[in-house]
Parts: C-alpha cells; structure tokens; sequence
C-alpha cells in the first residue's frame, strides 16, 4: 500500500517535472537542426515560473468554462500519466484504468480546451476548437485499432499487462504487426501533440494555427497550466509508445538499484523519440489541413495492416 | 312470429310513408320501423341462440346463426342511418338542394321516394338471409337491387343517372350469373336426391345431400355464383359500380349499401361455398376465393392511393374490406371463416361511421373533393372531423380497434394454412392502402383553419357519429359474448364443423 | 303409339326449337333495327315458351305449364309491346355503329356457340343419354350460348335499350337452363323471377327515359363521366 | 414479497386517472378540468410506482401479473413482467419520472398550451402504452400496445397541426410506423404459425426450428420491423423529421424511451425468441450499428437545428447499442456464452444511459426553445450567463453522450469496447477483423460526438448573443429545472456508481445465456469494473473521479505558492487586438463543421453559393450572400424514387376506371370465359 503511494507520487513528480525537459530538448534540438542557438533546453520551465508569476486578463465575454478549462485539462493530463508504466511495469493507478480510460481521459480534457477556445467568442477561438477537435477526432480509429492491435496481443487492455507481455518475449517489437502499430501511433502521435506537419506549435499565423489558436485568450497562471499539460501530455504519450512497444528495462522490482536503471533507460528512450520527432518535424513542412485526413488515413491503413498481420503471421502480437 | 314481425315491419313502414302527407309523420314511422326491426332481429338472435335454428312455412323461411348475424347487422345499420338520415335530409332542404323553398311538394316527393324505397330495401336485404329457400334468397337479393337503384338516383343529376345505370347493368348481368348458379345446383340437388319440388332447394336438404352432387355441375355452380353474388358485393373485377354508386347515393343509402349488399351478397356466397366444400373439397373453391379476394384488395390499394374524391375512397375502402372477407373465406381453416365473420361484424359497425363523418364534411364544406377542400376540418367540425380520423384508423384495422382483431385472425388463418406468401402479400395491401387513406383523411382534417371556428348545429347528425365511435372504441377491447357466440356458430356452420347446444 | 305421345318425336320437336332460337339470338346480333330485335326477342320468347310446353306435355309437369303460358304473355307479348311504346317515345329507330363490327360480331357468337357446347359436354354425360329423364337436355349447350351471346351482345352494343334487350335475351337463355336441366324451377320461384324481370324492365325502360331526356341520345358510351 | 401486481397496475391507475381526466375535460366536462391539470402528476406517480415494480420484477426474475381475457377467445390481455422486461420498465420510470416534473413547468407553453387537458390526456396515454409494449405478454396484445403507442405519439406530434412542417413529420413519422408494423405482423406469425399459440412464453427459442427460411425471414422481418422503430439507417428518416416538430418533453419521451421500444423488441426476438443465430444475422445487426452510428454522428455533425441534432445523435447511440447485440449474437453463435453476456449488458445499459442523457438533453434544448423562440443554433449563444441551470445540466448531458469519463455514456461504451475486443480472440476469420474495425469506428463516433457537443455547448451557451430573442433569454421555470436536474443526477450517480447497478443485468443474462454475469464484472474492493478473464481490463469511474479532484486542487497549490502576486482583471476580450468583438464575427456552428463537411464531402456533397454585389471594386464587397446544404442522400435517393414508383404505377392503373360501361362489362365476360374453361380443363 505504502509504496503504491510512494510510486504513485514518485510518478506524478515526474511527469511534471520532466514533460517541460522534454518540451524544451525538442525545441533546442530542433534549433540546432535548423543551425540556430535558440533558448537553451530549460527555457520552459523558465517560461512557466515566469507565467504563474503574472496577472492575468480574463475576457469579460467568457464564463465560468474559461477558468475551469486549465485545471480540467491540467488534472485529466496527469492523472492519464499516471495510468501508463513509465519506469516501472506496474503503473502506479493501473488498475484504474487501461489504454481507453488513458485515451479518453485526454479525451476529457480537450472537450474543455475547445470549449475554452470558444467561450471568449473570438473567430480564433472557433477556429482553433474546430480544427482540433476535427484532426483528433480523425486520428481516433487510427490510434484505436493500433492500441487494439498491441492489446490483443496481450489480451488486455490494461496498459501494465500488455507491458509485461511485451516484457516476456525477446525482440518481439520486430514482429510485423508490432512495426505497423507503431508506425500507425507515431503518426498519430505527431497529430495529437500538433506538431509539423500537422500542426506547427510556433506559429501563430491564422491560417496555419490549431492548437494556439484555441489558447489565445489565455494568459498568465491558466495559460501556464495549459502549456504545462501540452507538454504532460507529450510525455504521456510518448512513454504510452515506448513503454508499450519497446518495454525493455522496465523494472520488476522496486530495488533501488533496478529502479535507477531503468529511469535512465526510460530517459534515454524517451530523448531517442523526442529526436525522432524533432527529425520529421525539420524534414517536413506543414500540410494544408485537407492534406492532413489523408495522413491519418495512412495511419489508419498501417494499423488495420498491423491487426490483420496479426494472424496473417500467425505471431499473436 | 319473429320472421312475421322482421319482414312486415318494413313493408308497414314502406306502405305508410307512401300514404302519408307530413314530413314529420313520415320521420317518426321511418324511426320506428327501424326500432322494430332492430328488436324484431335481437329476437331473432336470441332465439337461435337458445334453439340453434329455427324455422317457419316447412323451411321456406329458416333462420341459423349465419343468417341471424346478417339480419342482426343489416338492421343494426338500418338503425344506426335512420336518425342520420333525418338530419341528413333536413340540412339538404336547408341547403336548397331539392330546389328552392317555392315547391315544398317536390320535396316531400323526394323525401316519400327515400322513406319508401329504403325500408323496401331493408325488407329484402332481410328476406335474403332469413329465406330458407336458395331460389327464393336470388329473388330477394335482387329485389335489394330493384330496391336501390332509384335511390342511387335519388339527386337526379346526370351522374347520379350515369350511376344508377352503371349499378343496373352489371348487377343485372352478375344476378342473371347467380341465377344460373343456382339453377345449375337445383340441377344438381335434383338429380341427387331426385324429385322436383321447393324443398329440393331448401338449405337444410341441400346441405345434406351436398356430398352426393355432381361434381362437375357443382364447380359451375360456383363459378357461376361467385361471380354473380361477387359482382352484387363488389368483388374485383366486377367492382366497378361501387365507386359511382355510392358518391352519387345519398350518404345513409351508401352507408346502407356498403355494409348491408355487402354482407348479403357475402352471406349468399357463403352459403354456396360451404355446398361447394362439402361436395369439392376445400381446394377448389379456396383458390378462386384467394384470387378474387387478392385481385379486389389489390385493385382497391392504387385507387386509394391516388383518389381524388373521399367518397369514392371510401368506396374503395369497401371494395377492399369485402376482398379481405373473401380473403378469409378462401383461407379456409377454422381461422378463416371466423375471421371474415368478425370483420363483416366489426365493419358493420366502423363503416357507417365513416360514412357518416364524411357526409358532415360535405354538407359542412359543399363538396367532396379531396383536391378542392383546404383541410382543417377540424375547426368547422369539432366532432365528426377528430371521429373521421378515428374510423379511418379503426377502419384500416389500426389496433386497438376491433377491425384489427378480425384482419389479424385471417393473417393467422393464411399462414395456419400454409398460404404464407399470399398472406404477406395481404400484409402489404394492407400498408398501403393504409397509407393512401390516413394520408388524405389527415390532410383533410389537419391544418389550419380556413374560416372561423363554427360548432356542429345538427344533432341528428352528430349523435349518430359520437354514439358509434364510442361504439367502435369500446368493442376494440370487449365484444359482448353473444354477439360473439352467434359469430362462433355462423363460423361452424361455414367451416361446416357441427354446432354444440347448451 | 301415336306419334305424339312418342318422346324420340318430343326430343326432336324440342332440339329443332331450340336451334331456332339459337338462330333469333345470333340474328339480333347481326342486325341493327330495333324493331326488328324486338320481334326477334318476341318470336325467342314464343319458341321458349313452345319448348316449355313439349317438356310440360312429355313429362307430364304441369306446373311447366304454368311457366310456359307466363312466358308467352309476358315476354312474348307484354314487354314486346312495352318497348316498341317506348321506341316510339324517344324515336329511335337504328342502332349506332356498335363498338365490334357486324362481322366480327357474328364470328365471336359462333366461338361463343362452340364454348358453351364445350363446357356443357361433361353435363350432358352426367345425366345418363337416352332415358326419357334426359329429354331436353340436349338444349342446355343452347341455353348456355344464349346466355354467353346475350352477355356479348351487353358488352359490344352501344343503346341503353339493346342492353335491356340483350339483358333480356340472357335471362331467356336461363329460363331455357331451367325448363331443359331440371324441367322448371318451382312455380314459386318461377313466379318471383318473372315478377322481377317484370320490375327490371320497368325500371331500366324508367332509366331509359330518363338517360334519353338528359343526355339526348341513348349512347351508353357517353356516360363516362365518373372516374377514377 | 414484493407486491409486484399491485404496483404495476397502481401506476397504469395513475396514467389512465390521467388519461380519464384530460378527456373528459377537454370534452368540457367541468369538474374534470382540475384533475387534467394534474396530468404530470400523474405521469409522475405512475413513473414511479411502475419503477417500484420493475424493480421488484429484476428482484422476483419475472412473474405473470395478468391474463385478463377479453370477449373472444383469441385475445387475452397476458401482462408479464420477466427480468428484460422490468430492466425496460426501469429505464420508462426514471425518464418518465424526469420528463414529468419537467412538463409540471412546461405543460403551460407552446403548442400544447392550446389544448392542454388532451395534451396531458396523450402524455399519459404513451406512458402507459410504452409501459405495456414493455409487459405485454402475447402478440396481439403486444401488437395492440404497439399501435396506441404509435397512434399517441402521432397526435403529441401533430400538436402543432397548423404548422406544415409537423404534419408533414407526423406523416412521414406514422407511415413508416405502419410498414415496420406490418413486418412484424408477419415476423411474429412467422414465429407463431408452428407454436400454435401467441403466448409469448410459447416462443422462446423457437425462432432457430422454423421450417426453410422462415426462420431467417421472421428474423429479418422483426429486425427490420423494429428497426424503424428504433431508427436505424436506413428506415431512419422519419426520426429526425418527427422528433424536433413535436413538443420538447415529448422530443423527450420520442428519444429517450420510445424508440427503446424497438430496442427491447429486438432484444426480445434475438435472445428470447431466437436461440442460437447464423453468424450472418450477427453479422447483419453488428453492420447495421456500424453504420448507423457512424453516419447519425456525422449527419448530426451537419445540423443546426438544435433539436434536429439531437435526433440524429439517437440514430447513432441506437447503433452503439446495436453493435452491443449484435457482438452478442456472434458470441452466443461462436458459442461463447460469457462475452455474449458481456455484449448484451454492454448493449442494454447503453441503452438505459442513452435514454437517461438524450432526454436530459432534450429536456434542456426545450428549455432552450422556450427562452428563445428558435431551433436554430446560429441565433443562440451566450445562454451559459441567462440560463446558468439549464446550461449546467445540458453540458452535464453532453459529457455523458460524448462517452467521456467518468460519468455514464463512457461506462457503457467502454464495456461495448471491451466486448468487442474480446472478439478478436473468440471468433474466427471474417468476424476476427469485424470486431476490431467495428471498435475502431465505434472510436471514430465517439471522437465525432464529442465535436458535435463542442460545437452544440459552445455555440449555443458560450460566447455572445447571437440574436435579439437570445439576449433577452429568461432560465426557465423552477419545475422543469427540476426535471432536468434529476436526470443530470442519474447520469453521474450511473457513472460514478455503475460497479454497483450492473447486478441488476444478473437475472437478464441468466434468462438469455444461462450466466449472472453482472456481478461478475465488478472486482476488487466493489469500485473497480472489470472486463471479466475473455477480454481483460479494468476501469473504475469512481476512483478516476474521486483522483480527478484530488489531483486538480494540486495546480491550486502551485498557484497559491508562485501566483498569488499576479492579481487577475477582467477586461475586453483582446481578439487579437482586433477592436469591438460583435456576435457577427462569432465562429459559426456552419463553420465550426465546415471542416468535416470538407473531409467527408462523398458523402455529403455540400452545395454552397456565394454571391457578392460590389460597389467600387470586387475588393471592397458591399454585401455577401452565403448559402451553403448538404443533399440529403437517403431521402433523396431511396425515398423519393420508391414514392414516385408507387404513385406512377397506381396513377397507370387508374384507367381500369375510366368510366366506359362496356370496359366493365367486357371485365366481368372475360373473366367468365376464362373461369368457364379453367372448370371444364380442370
């Protein structure tokens, strides 16, 4: 019992301290490519100091949603991080929930963003909650059947078991189904978290914008909760991948020893992932929004190759 | 005495408005002949009921369960048309539709012609079902057609004229069929039992001997009456003078035609079917009943689909309920006669209904025209437009009314007897024709007002209407258990299963 | 014996009437004078009620008597007469064209003629040939093709009156059926179908009268203005 | 003992007390007027006393209540009330109870004002006629039930009879009734033919033996029959015709329990009357969910008319249900009996919370109508201010159907999910792939919903005004706040307490698969709901809530640590510094879907006009004209063509009569000839 808190603390401390790591590695590496110097990898969490530290102006055409939205999305964030094994193959509150309480948790918490987005009643706003709740509806089946396709594997969709399935055979990522499920979730994984080539966090361009246009109004402390969740939920779902398809150096035991081994591993994967994504992000530009379906079309197709190769291998995962 | 008080009471009625001088007079005798005949019938029943059959003159007039269920509903209709037909007549002098007021003998000519001719029509239709005698049952029957012609005449217009001709001719023709028939099954009868006399023709021999006729005569026989009989009651393809005759007729005579000819004619059919059964067999007779019964729904579905004119849909609603009573009859079994039994009785109820609303709508708005009235008949008439709507739901056997229970019985039937596909054809008829009827009668009382709000003046018209609906509503969920028993009998006597006594 | 009492010689006498009749029938419908088809329906009538009398005489029925004499002054004299009167009233001599052509006419009454002796064949075998019960009998496919060309007659001509007429010539095929197969209904019977045909007539002649005041002229074919 | 008889027939009392007084009071019966406008209470106390019943009936497991014979010996009014039937009963007294207090408010406005005493005389007539649909226990009886539920629902519909627009809904609304009515005449005579009898009891699991293909055509039949009563794609059309045009509480009352109706019929036919199925009928019920759920969600997407968007969203939750049934079916086929159960509970409590939100929000989109005057959404917006209750309990609605945790629309769906994904595993190749895509889709509909909400909550509450009528909106009366309040309350006590209402599918699943596999889903300390061991997984509403709130008071903290300095004002709106935001430069429900309707343009086809007029130049347009539909593909390409089919042929056939004497005649002398010949031939 006692340690079941002390992990699930353990893990809530980490998600929110890591995700603006993550946030921030992203967008210096992403500059390097792109040989600037840009800010230096802790500019987040200087950003969110500086955030929570200000005044903020509350449109007087919202209501009661706009202030509730940052701490609805804030919570529904991290409590899907904690419903995912990160370091160790138990996650803390799995029992909880599984992969679907996880994906609709997130779910939860964009409902309210876009309701944030047009309580202020600006056109931006509409835009903004229209174009995301648009693209994350497309990117559900997608995501859906890759995440089935891993879970019929393990025959559950309790996001420990299948991680511990995954833990018992060896190179068992290499398995077909495996690669397409998660190329399929990579994908969706870019589209989630709006990044090019589906949508490009550092513009705020009206054409182009999706998710800053929801966010605009906000300011201050709630746009600090709002920044830190995008970035928990980077996290989130970057360890959803790694952990479920790649779960080597999760650790059995709480040994103080296995547990530092395996969040350095956890790092390391997560840094490599982080990379890649930095990788597509530079090598792509931005596609028109009614190019975007046709990508989470590709998605889907992968996933759906993924579950059919399934028992077209006969590897059952 | 029954049988005398049954028939003579009309013909009293009849000879009295022929000699009398006074609107009033004649309305009183009309009223009262119709209160007689209706006791004179519920006697009728009840002693069938405790006796099983009873008979008079060495079995020229007989009476069984079938026969007093026919005269029990044809009187009951006859009942149910006399009041209206007072108001009814009352609003046409009103409205000056027998000319203007100068010439008040011309209308009293016209009016003695309808308190004459119809209880002369309610004589015979009442002769059909309690004469004993197959020969003499022709002769009433087409003694109900002498009867009604002028009274399908009765406005005196070209097309009431046109009509009445129409009417003459192809009942003449069908009677001279049934004639045939009959003659043929006397033919029959004869060389059976041998010996010419009356009795060779009196049902309760022929039924007998039925077994021993010869079968070729006997399947004549029934081409030739069913063709006949049908053509009096409408059947398809020889329905075509229903529609002119009844939008040209006066609504209580089309409301008297379409139930009592129906039921007679059915009545008489019957009759000669269970003959046919006895010496054929079932298969023979049900096929050609199946077909008919099946050709007249499904003629009656388009011309209710498209109708223009909700007299002559009602025609065609008649059309169809007769079809479904042949329906029943070919089904055969023990469901289906019972089931055409049922609807004959629950139509005798839900028709005039119909009939009667519809002859309000008229009067109320000058024509019949489905095209031509706006809707919103509910604001002029706040009785009988809600209880148009009604008897168009009972009517096409819309549960919870009655007529849903008999047309359900001969669903059963056909698939007890492994008619399936004629039944779901049944079934489809049935939708769309329920489809064209509550389409145009809703159009025709929904909507928005086209005048001010009025109330219904006329009593004569509107209790009729109000005491029948309650009539139909309450026999949806409860039919008196004689009437019942008498139907159950009528069906043994057809499926030819022997009756029990108490 | 004398030839008169002998039932070979009735048979005869009553099988040349019957052609007769036959003939009369497809004689009214190959001409277009409606006096004349009256005096067809007329003579028709005559034979009718002859025949009824041989059969009355050979079976020794005398209620056939009975029929036969009501035939000869009812349809043989009353209602000939009736509907010449009635001729004369709306001066109508001639029968439009009818909506089949003579020919044509005369051709479908000889196939009418053919199917009735078809489908009376099976009958005329189920009641024994030979015994004297079987006098007659042999006039039932007559009866049957009066029936079938009184109807066509109906159907092709164009006058409300030829319909009466030809609606009349039909019930004498019936009357014949009768008094052939089974030697006569019951007076009773017999007594009410003349009362009706008596009542039919007067009222059609009514209809008549009437159709011929409104629209002035007795062409049926105009009458179509129910539809639908 | 539970007094299951007494209940049951107190509460109809309490429906035909209703029904006696509004009648006689409309046919002014003075002393009756009082009594009519008690109608809700009524409907009230009969909602509730029929639910005592029901839930007696799921504890009892099922009992004979009557069998009162009528006249005739063919009828008998058999009442049962067995454990599905009860469950149905439940799910009618708890809207029933909802939409009641609701109509104590409403009663008094709208078209029903014109004629109240009838209006309540018809309320509490479809009450008591769905309540006996539920019970019946014989054919007829059930048939008879059927049609006066149709037959009321008509008239509530056609209220507003001056207005084209619900006559033509109740018209179209009442015919296809009458065609699904018709199948299942035949369907159950299908059924009953070698039964011999019409007691429902006498059918159960014959449907399998019929002989030839009577089975499957009885099975396709009643499927069919039922299916236009629960508005599946495609007999779909007349509900989001009928549903908006009637009354709100009846919109209610249509969505929320009537159209159960077809549910429990199907429910009824696959696993009481039919035992094991052919995979293909499964397979048959699983496409048709599919498919309605997927395109009610998106032909909802495309409306803004409030109500119509609502009815819509019902054609997509009866598919959710759907691919729960039909998930069962295949499993029983498989022959797996535990996921089979865990289907239909999946099924039936979608159901249960579907009429629970659905008529919450209907319930709130009256309101909505009431304050405004408008259906449509684009003349909305700003209400969350005028009508802070009504917006609540509406947003309330919207989690719950958008399937987001914790409250009820995500238990069912999650259990949904569960059931398919367990199909992978069960079954063999064809409906391996099946199960997972159907899942996927199910996803898509989910995800799709939820932007249908965003865009339904945020145009119509958020924001600005968007009209006159909508700025001058007034919450509306104490009574129908109650009523929603009461069935927001049911959505989140069903989420946040499912683990301890699912015992009560035990005694269903016993009757249908011979396992009481409720309760085998709830798990640890009785908060954690589990898949069972075929599909594993867990989920606890309750503990996601109660982490929830824990975890949102954490950004609190922070914010009292660092933010206290920073003090919070509230101003203009900044717009990006664009000066003056006006309702007119508001993101429209038009263009809010604009994105979707692009993306599934193939099935849309959207038509859109601009027209302009300029005055100097094209770059300074004094005036826009913005027209924009989408072609209503069923309608247009089904419906009207089969219309016009049978109108053209029946106008064909109208020459038979064309008034010619010896056409008739000639009709009658050949059909002589011929019968003439067939006698001698034969």
């Amino acid at each position: 019992m006692i340690e079941r808190f002390v992990s699930v603390i353990g893990q809530a401390a980490m998600v929110l301290l890591f995700s603006p790591l993550i946030a921030g590695l992203g967008k210096a590496l992403k500059a390097r490519l792109q040989t600037r110097r840009g800010p230096g990898v802790l500019q987040p969490y200087r950003d969110l100091y500086k955030l929570l530290r200000k005044g903020m102006v509350i449109p007087d055409t919202a209501s009661w949603i706009f202030p509730l939205t940052p701490f609805v999305l804030f919570s529904t964030t991290l409590l899907a991080g904690l419903l995912i094994p990160a370091v160790s193959a138990q996650a803390p509150l799995s029992l909880f929930g599984g992969v679907l309480a996880v994906v609709y948790l997130l779910a939860l918490g964009r409902f309210f963003l876009a309701l944030g987005g047009l309580d202020a009643g600006t056109p931006f706003g509409g835009l903004g909650s229209s174009r995301e709740m648009t693209i994350s509806a497309i990117a559900e089946p997608a995501l859906m059947l890759a995440v089935f396709t891993v879970a019929l594997g393990a025959g559950s969709t309790n996001l420990s078991s299948m991680a511990k399935a995954a833990v018992g055979q060896s190179w068992h990522f290499l398995a077909p189904s495996q690669m397409l499920a998660f190329a399929a979730l990579f994908i969706v994984l870019i589209a989630e978290t709006g990044r090019i080539p589906v949508d490009n966090p550092a513009t705020h361009l009206e054409l182009t914008m999706i998710h800053e246009a929801m966010i605009l109004e906000y300011s201050g402390p709630y746009l600090a909760l709002i920044e830190w969740s995008a970035a928990m939920k980077q996290m989130v779902l970057m360890t959803l991948l790694i952990n479920v398809f790649f779960p080597y150096g999760l650790s059995a035991d709480a040994s103080p020893l296995g547990m530092t081994v395996s969040i350095l591993l956890f790092a390391a994967k997560l840094a490599a992932l982080a990379s890649a994504v930095v990788l597509v992000e530079t090598a792509n530009a931005k596609l028109r929004l009614f190019r975007v379906p046709e990508l989470l079309a590709v998605a889907f197709v992968l996933s759906a190759l993924a579950l059919i190769s399934t028992f077209l291998f006969g590897s059952r995962g | 005495m029954t049988f005398a008080l049954l028939l003579l009471i009309p013909l009293a009625a009849s000879g009295l408005t022929a000699i009398s001088r006074e609107r009033r007079a004649m309305e009183a005798i009309h009223l009262l002949s119709a209160l007689g005949g209706f006791a004179a019938a519920v006697l009728l029943a009840g002693e069938v009921l405790s006796r099983g059959t009873t008979s008079c003159w060495s079995g020229f007039l007989y009476a069984d369960s079938l026969s007093a269920l026919v005269v029990l509903l044809g009187s009951f209709v006859y009942l149910a048309c006399a009041p209206y037909a007072i108001g009814y007549f009352r609003t046409d002098e009103a409205n000056q539709v027998f000319g203007t007021e100068e010439n008040p003998h011309e209308h009293l000519a016209k009016l003695r012609k309808y308190f004459t001719l119809t209880p002369l029509f309610a004589f015979s239709m009442s002769l059909v079902a309690v004469a004993g005698n197959l020969g003499v049952m022709w002769v009433a029957v087409e003694g109900t057609t002498l009867a009604s012609i002028f009274l399908v005449t009765f406005y005196g217009r070209p097309t009431s004229l046109e009509a009445a001709w129409k009417y003459a001719m192809i009942a003449g023709v069908g009677l001279s069929m049934a004639l045939f028939g009959t003659i043929l099954v006397y033919y029959a009868a004869q060389h059976s039992t041998g010996g010419e006399s009356l009795s060779a023709l009196n049902w309760a021999v022929l039924v007998g001997g039925a077994a021993r006729f010869d079968r070729t005569v006997t399947r004549l026989a029934f081409i030739l009456v069913l063709l006949g009989y049908g053509a009096k009651a409408g059947i398809a393809p020889m329905h075509t003078w229903k529609p002119d005759a009844y939008s040209e007729a006066p609504v209580p005579v089309a409301a008297l035609m379409a139930v009592s000819v129906l039921n007679c004619a059915l009545y008489a059919l019957a009759r000669f079917y269970v003959l046919t059964v006895n010496c054929l067999g079932p298969a023979f007779p049900s096929q050609l009943l199946i077909l008919f019964g099946l050709l007249s729904i499904g003629i009656a579905a388009p011309f209710i689909l498209v109708q223009r004119n909700y007299r002559r849909l009602l025609a065609y609603s008649s059309i169809d309920q007769g079809g479904i009573m042949v329906l029943g009859l070919g089904f055969g079994g023990v469901l289906g006669p019972l089931g055409m039994l049922l609807h004959m009785t629950f139509h005798s109820v839900t028709k005039p209904l119909l009939f009667f609303c519809a002859g309000n709508a008229q009067q109320q708005t000058g024509n019949d025209s489905l095209k031509k009235t706006a809707g919103g008949l509910l604001h002029a008439l706040p009785v009988s437009a809600p209880m148009f709507l009604m008897a168009t739901l009972a009517i096409t056997g819309t549960p919870p009314f009655s007529m849903f229970q008999s047309e359900f019985t001969v669903m059963r039937a056909g698939f007890a007897g492994q008619h399936e596909g004629m039944a779901i054809l049944f079934v489809a008829l049935l939708v769309a024709i329920f489809a064209g009827f509550f389409y145009h009668i809703a159009q025709l009382v929904l909507g928005p007002a086209s005048g001010p709000p009025q109330r219904e003046t006329c009593r004569w018209k509107t209790y009729p209407v109000v005491a029948l609906s309650v009539l139909v509503v309450v026999m949806g969920f409860w039919l008196p258990a004689p009437v019942y028993a008498l139907v159950e009998g009528a069906a043994r006597i057809v499926t030819s299963t022997p009756a029990v006594h108490p | 014996m004398y030839f008169w009492q002998d039932p070979q010689f009735g048979d005869r006498m009553i099988t040349l009437m019957a052609a007769f009749v036959l003939v009369l029938q497809i004689t009214m419908v190959a001409q277009r004078w409606l006096i004349t088809n009256i005096r067809a329906f007329a003579v028709q009538s005559l034979l009718l009620a002859g025949i009824a009398n041989t059969v009355a005489y050979f079976n020794h029925a005398p209620h056939i008597y009975a029929a036969a004499a009501l035939t000869l002054v009812l349809k043989a004299i009353l209602l000939p007469v009736f509907l010449r009167r009635l001729v004369a009233r709306i001066e109508i001599r001639q029968e439009i064209e009818p909506l089949v052509n003579v020919p044509l006419s005369v051709i479908i009454s000889g196939l009418l003629t053919m199917l009735a002796y078809v489908v009376a064949e099976p009958l005329r075998a189920a009641s024994g040939p030979g015994d004297s019960a079987a006098l007659g009998h042999n006039t039932l496919p007559v009866a049957i093709a009066l029936f079938l060309i009184g109807f066509f007659m109906m159907v092709s001509r164009r006058k409300a009156l030829t319909q009466v007429l030809a609606l009349l010539s039909l019930e004498n095929g019936l009357f014949l059926a009768a008094i052939s197969l089974t030697y006569g209904m019951p007076l009773i019977i017999e007594l009410g179908i003349f009362f009706d045909v008596l009542v039919a007539v007067m009222i059609l002649a009514i209809l008549v009268y009437r159709i011929r005041e409104t629209f002035d002229s007795m062409d049926v074919s105009r009458l179509s203005r129910l539809k639908g | 003992m539970w007094p299951l008889r007494e209940l049951y027939s107190a509460g109809l009392g309490a429906f035909a007390l209703g029904i006696a007084g509004g009648i006689a009071a409309h046919f002014g019966l003075r002393s009756a007027q009082r009594i009519s406008s008690l109608f809700s209470v009524f409907a009230l106390i009969g909602s509730l006393l029929e639910g005592a019943a029901a839930v007696g009936g799921l504890r009892s497991g099922g009992a004979i209540l009557w069998a009162v014979p009528s006249g005739v010996p063919y009828l008998t009014y058999v009442v049962r009330l067995d454990a599905l039937s009860s469950f149905f009963v439940l799910t009618l007294a708890l809207v029933g109870a909802g939409v009641a207090v609701y109509s104590a408010g409403y009663g008094k406005h709208g078209a029903a004002a014109k004629n109240p005493a009838l209006f309540g005389a018809l309320l509490n007539l479809l009450l008591a006629a769905i309540t006996l649909v539920f019970t019946a226990g014989d054919v007829m009886f059930f048939l008879i039930a059927w049609e006066a539920m149709v037959a009321a629902a008509y008239f509530l519909v056609v209220t507003d009879h001056e207005q084209a627009e619900s006559r033509n809904g109740g018209m179209l609304y009442i015919l296809m009734s009458r065609a699904g009515t018709g199948m299942l005449f035949v369907g159950f005579l299908l059924l009953a033919a070698p039964a011999g009898s019409t007691d429902f009891r006498a059918l159960h699991f014959t449907g399998q033996h019929l002989p030839g293909g009577f089975g499957s055509l009885a099975f396709l039949l009643l499927f069919l029959g039922f299916g236009v009563k629960a508005g599946i794609i495609p007999l779909h059309i007349w509900l989001p015709a009928a549903h908006p045009v009637a009354p709100s509480n009846i919109s209610a009352l249509m969505s929320g329990i009537m159209i159960k109706a077809g549910i429990y019929g199907m429910a009824r036919v696959f696993f009481d009357f039919y035992g094991a199925l052919p995979v293909w009928a499964g397979m048959i019920v699983l496409l048709v969910g599919v498919i309605s759920a997927l395109l009610g969600v998106l032909y909802a997407l495309m409306e803004h008319d409030l109500k119509r968007l609502l009815a819509y969203h019902s054609i997509e939750n009866i598919g959710i249900i759907l691919m729960g049934f039909g998930a069962a079916m295949l499993f029983r086929s498989y022959g797996h009996p535990d996921l089979a159960a865990l289907a239909l509970i999946a099924g039936l409590f979608h159901t249960l919370n579907h009429a629970i939100f659905k008529s919450l929000l209907f319930l709130g989109a009256g309101s909505v109508l009431h304050a405004t005057h408008t259906r449509n959404m684009e003349e909305m917006g700003g209400l969350i201010r005028r009508m802070p209750a009504t917006a609540l309990y509406f947003l309330i609605g919207a989690v719950a159907i958008s399937g987001l945790p914790p409250l009820n629309g995500f238990v069912s769906e999650w259990l949904t999910y569960q059931a398919l994904l367990g199909g992978f595993g069960a079954t063999t190749e064809i409906a391996r792939v099946a199960f997972p895509i159907a899942g996927a889709l199910l996803a898509l509909t989910a995800a799709l919903a939820a932007a249908c909400f965003v865009k339904a909550f945020g145009i119509a509450f958020l924001a600005l005004p968007r009209s006159a009528s909508a700025a001058q909106a007034r919450e509306t009366a104490p009574a129908m706040r109650a009523g929603m309040a009461m069935l927001a309350l049911c959505c989140v006590l069903l989420g946040l307490g499912a683990t301890w209402f699912l015992p009560v599918f035990d005694p269903i699943t016993n009757q249908a698969f011979g396992i009481a596999a409720g309760h085998r889903l709830v798990s640890g300390n009785g908060a954690i709901l589990s898949a069972g061991s075929a599909a594993s997984g867990t989920v606890s509403t309750l503990m996601l809530a109660v982490t929830l709130v824990a975890l949102s008071a954490l950004p609190l903290i922070i914010w009292l640590i660092w933010g206290r300095r920073g003090r919070s004002v509230t101003g203009p709106t900044w717009d990006c510094g664009l000066p003056g935001l006006t309702s007119e430069n508001e993101y429209t429900a038009t263009a809010f879907s604009k994105p979707l309707r692009m993306i599934f343009s193939v099935l849309f086809r959207p038509r859109r006009e601009i027209q302009a007029e300029y005055e100097i130049s094209p770059y300074y347009p004094k005036a826009i004209h913005f027209e924009s539909e989408i072609e209503p593909t069923f309608e247009k390409n089904v419906y009207e063509p089969l219309k016009d089919g049978i109108l053209r042929v029946a106008r064909r056939v109208r020459w038979i009569q064309a008034g010619s004497l010896h056409a008739y005649l000639a009709y009658i002398f050949v059909t002589l000839i011929l019968l003439l010949l067939f006698a001698v031939r034969g």
